[in-house]
């Protein structure tokens, strides 16, 4: 759906990561974890295109000044990076925004009785909050957060409160383990009970890492990509990815987002 | 007042009103039903189509400019089976006329590829696409080449007997000279613009964004040049022009049409605003009530200079 | 660190950076005095320069485009007389070279000029515009068709022993036709691009905005237009080109050195802040020491492609 | 000069009439009544072109939170007509903006001793309050304002707190007289002394008719003209109007921006 949005907070939550709450029709609830929204930043031409985000967050709130009860609200956690994130940045609460969401395919929970390994680097967290919320309810979750430092660690309090076990490791040893959030992550993999499920989501060589991983270890792995973005509704074919049976002669792209953001690792090229 | 009068007839097809889509940037039609009523709308361009699926490019194939987006696509599509297969009976389900954007890697792909889809009863017309600057085969050369361009259009003439629109690429010293050829060989409208070829680069990593070097630049930035295009056009030619260009509102679209153009397509605003081109539809058929205009037609070509 | 060298040669001017001003963007250059220090520039390159004084068109002259504007000034300018007793005095109190832009109605008077100007010590150098889209005699033949800008470029090189610089326009089918024709005809150095054709419309009025009808298009819309152009010239000739086309920031002008440009120039951003040309002149070496290139020639064409 | 500005305060004072008040520099008081000043909306490609506004007052203020002392202040009476208005319009207190000014040439006051007639229509009334402040110090003012209704006739009782005498006359008739501001004027241009002198800004059709005035009684007027800017210093020759000795084969252009925006009325070309 298209929606018109009002910005409820901004906060920057750690330097330069900014988690903005907005308001959302009642629809919004039916959301999947690992779906995205494609954020208009203002009605000008600069930025020209809508922007993607995942959807961090989903709940309702008490109207201040009005009687029409419970409202929904979407969260979105973003990192500026660029001219779109930067001016998403300086918005205020009761500004405007226009969203079109939620858009492609989410994560899908498989067994409830198996753990689910989360794994996230950087921003990548984003979405994994939303699906660690949703699982914590019936299964056992650990999260795999992994940053160059401290501050690209975010929320960690949060996934914690939910009861989820997490594992840290940045860069520089800020927080958690000195090193690759993969390494760490290895570890539990090892130990993993036979119905366990990968969800992942960062940067591509993170993924492809865990990618490799869960076929080592054959754990069945999703994990969610990112591209760069025109229409978000599968039309412009501007952000495809290589599908595992493309080659140059036999193509098989697929777009991130309508067949994606989150694929099965095993439907996808790693090479 | 009386409902004022929106329809437009292209090449013998009948719009209920002048706002169409653009190739490549509404899919198929399907895409965008949950955004808009697909029966507000003039025509549905089509993707793109060529005889066999074709891969396109590698990516990145997009890029955010100044005003605009680049892009390098390459042609990405699901080649003539598959079309008739999957996406006409989706097309069946609306009223609104489809128009079939094709295009070859070779002369005689244009013509076979025409009289295939000749027999493809949903099919309300042909946009032959000359213009696409991605493709190094063909593309480039037919579209900037009046004699290439009307050999292709002759030919394409020949093979089908559905409405035959060609569009122009704006990548030429004079549009007119194309626009010329292209009627000359048959063609019953034109639809112009396609894409200015540009480039966008990455100072960190010293390279291209795009994986094709080069891409397509659309959006508001190119407005301009797109207007006067179908002026100078419009001036010359008798048939009817469909202008496209950085479409993003009513008032973008009348001013194409004071221009002299019939009808228009909305591209690139598609991407901004899924519900765009039937915004546009409905608001131009507001300022025709608000300024007292009963058909639109008293504005095509009706700029004052 | 020691200062990365950011000097540059073109055509056998020294420039102390990249950094020229755009011809028609900066006056004379003492308009811009009170908003920066002309020293920064690596060069000045003054309005387009005729025989005689010119009127220019009509107003409106301007209109703002999406992420661009349309100019159509019609080369209003003070004419060689009172560009020497006037102007020239100024451009003497500073030690930034001075380029002057030049354009003739003629053939003969492109070479009149070429030779008064010759004579002008305080003169570094002549770009010759061939490219102004908005004079009907003249331009346009001389921009768009290769033979024609081939016999003025030749005619110029002969009536002088500056440095001589060539102005391509955008408005045509191949750059690099043109470009080959102005270097085989004598030019030591290209700027590229020129202002693409355009129009906007007052839809109200329903007429052009412009009293001419079409101006020329500038600004960060026709960006990846001219690094397209620049790219594609710098594949084939070997003399310095100079990038033009919304240039806003330091990080666009060391795009169009990757592309293959020596110089840029900064035309509309001078408008939107009249310090740009400076900010960027110094945003380059702040980029070139933050990123440890001891010289900018080292970006030169530096795109990895 | 150049410079960063914090908004300080932005009212809309009548419907679409916005007054917005701005940090300046010291040296802004140096401006004279009818220079302008060119904003730059925001940082972005859109709008692309620096917008002119006249000045319409300057003043100094106490800051709150600093141990500065009195600080200058500019302010601008705009309305909204289109994209960058529009944006102006929804500025706060302590955004930015950036200032080119004060630009061009200003009104020149003439003998201290004649009557000092000043014409405004509509949104043209902004120079002259800062005008008027500037006179009323030497000599008597009047004014006489017109709009098509009474929503368009601006600060009038400012102008009165000044002890200008104000005439208003309006289209419609919903303020002051009905009909054109240029009737009521021309009653009182009739009984004014030698050493009067007529200063106006407003739509170009009113500043033609009262230059025509001007020229029927003998009295010395200047106008402030409007004309779009790219440049507003006088470098790109997009503002030109004709000057009084203007013809197709001599021409005579005049920069708005630079020779004007305010001309003596016989220095123009009125056809
Ligand atoms: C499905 C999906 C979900 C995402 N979820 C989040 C999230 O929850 N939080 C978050 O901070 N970021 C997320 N991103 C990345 C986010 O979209 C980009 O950081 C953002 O678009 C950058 O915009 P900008 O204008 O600041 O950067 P600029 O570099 O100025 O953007 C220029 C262009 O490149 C595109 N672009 C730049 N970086 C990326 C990127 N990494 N991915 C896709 N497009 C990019 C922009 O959309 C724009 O079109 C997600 C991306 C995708 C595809
Ligand atoms: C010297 C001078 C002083 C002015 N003083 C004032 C003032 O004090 N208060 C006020 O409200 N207005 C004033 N104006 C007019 C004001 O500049 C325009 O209303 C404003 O630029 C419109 O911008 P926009 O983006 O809202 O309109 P748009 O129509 O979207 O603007 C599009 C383009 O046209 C230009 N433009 C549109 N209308 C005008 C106009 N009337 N004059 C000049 N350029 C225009 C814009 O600057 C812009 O470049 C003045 C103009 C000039 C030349
Ligand atoms: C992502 C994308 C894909 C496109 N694909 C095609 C295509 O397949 N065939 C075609 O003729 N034009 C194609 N175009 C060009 C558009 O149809 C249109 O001519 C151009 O985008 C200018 O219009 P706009 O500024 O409204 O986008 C494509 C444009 C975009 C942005
Ligand atoms: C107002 C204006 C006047 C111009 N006058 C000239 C001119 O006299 N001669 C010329 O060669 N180019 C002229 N140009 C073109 C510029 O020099 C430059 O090539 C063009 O604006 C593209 O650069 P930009 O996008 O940085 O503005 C003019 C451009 C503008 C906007
Ligand atoms: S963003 Fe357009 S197809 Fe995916
Ligand atoms: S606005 Fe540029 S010369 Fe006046």
């Amino acid at each position: 759906m298209q929606f018109k949005s009002m910005v409820l907070s901004n906060v920057e939550v750690s330097p330069s990561y900014f988690r903005m709450r907005m308001t959302a029709p009642p629809a919004i609830s039916g959301s999947q974890p690992g779906q995205f929204v494609m954020v208009r930043v203002n009605p000008a031409i600069d930025p020209l295109l809508r922007r993607p985000f995942g959807v961090f967050d989903l709940g309702t709130f008490e109207t201040e000044f009005t009687d029409c009860g419970r409202q929904s609200y979407l969260e979105i956690l973003y990192k500026v990076v660029g001219k779109g994130t930067a001016m998403l940045s300086t918005l205020h609460q009761n500004d405007h925004l226009d969203i079109l969401g939620p858009l492609g395919k989410g994560f899908i929970p498989g067994d409830p009785a198996g753990e689910k390994l989360l794994v996230g680097g950087g921003v990548g967290l984003a979405p994994l909050y939303y699906l660690a919320k949703e699982l914590v309810r019936d299964s056992k979750v650990n999260l795999f957060a992994g940053g160059r430092n401290k501050e690209d660690v975010l929320c960690i309090t949060e996934f914690e409160r939910l009861g989820v076990e997490t594992y840290v490791a940045t860069d520089d040893g800020t927080l958690g383990a000195r090193g690759l959030v993969t390494d760490v992550f290895e570890e539990q993999l090892a130990k993993a009970g036979p119905k366990a499920t990968i969800l992942a989501c960062g940067p591509f060589p993170m993924l492809k890492a865990v990618a490799l991983l869960a076929e080592k270890y054959n754990v069945p792995c999703q994990v969610s990509l990112e591209a760069y973005m025109a229409c978000g509704v599968g039309a412009c074919l501007g952000c495809v990815v290589k599908g595992k049976n493309h080659s140059d002669s036999t193509p098989d792209y697929r777009c991130v987002c309508k067949d994606g953001p989150v694929f099965d690792s095993k439907d996808l090229l790693w090479s | 007042m009386t409902k004022p009068n929106l329809s437009v007839d292209i090449a013998g097809i009948k719009l209920r009103n002048p706002v169409m889509t653009a190739s490549g940037t509404f899919g198929y039609g399907a895409e965008f039903a949950p955004y808009l009523d697909l029966e507000l709308l003039g025509a549905i361009v089509t993707k793109g189509l060529s005889m066999k699926p074709k891969a396109g490019n590698p990516t990145p194939r997009i890029v955010e400019t100044p005003g605009g987006m680049l892009n390098a696509i390459g042609l990405q599509n699901v080649g003539i089976e598959a079309f008739i297969a999957e996406k006409v009976p989706f097309l069946r389900t609306v009223t609104t006329p489809v128009i079939v954007n094709l295009y070859g890697n070779t002369l005689e792909e244009y013509g076979e590829l025409a009289g295939r889809i000749d027999a493809i009863p949903e099919v309300a017309g042909i946009e032959v696409n000359i213009s696409c600057p991605n493709v190094k085969q063909g593309g480039i050369v037919f579209g900037t080449d009046p004699q290439a361009a009307f050999e292709v259009v002759s030919l394409v003439r020949r093979s089908t007997t559905k409405p035959l629109i060609v569009k122009l690429s704006p990548n030429v010293t004079d549009v007119v000279v194309m626009a010329k050829a292209c009627v000359d060989a048959g063609a019953e409208a034109l639809s112009l613009i396609n894409t200015l070829t540009g480039m966008a680069i990455d100072l960190q990593k010293r390279r291209p964004i795009l994986a094709n070097i080069t891409g397509g630049l659309s959006g508001p930035a190119i407005k301009p040049v797109a207007l006067r295009m179908v002026w100078q056009v419009a001036k010359v030619v008798k048939v009817p022009l469909i202008g496209i260009g950085g479409i993003m509102s009513a008032t973008d679209a009348l001013e194409f049409i004071l221009a002299g153009a019939t009808a228009v397509q909305v591209g690139t605003a598609n991407f901004l605003d899924p519900s765009s081109a039937g915004t546009i539809a409905t608001g131009i058929e507001t300022w025709l009530e608000e300024n007292g205009v009963a058909d639109i037609r008293e504005l095509i070509g009706a700029l004052k200079s």
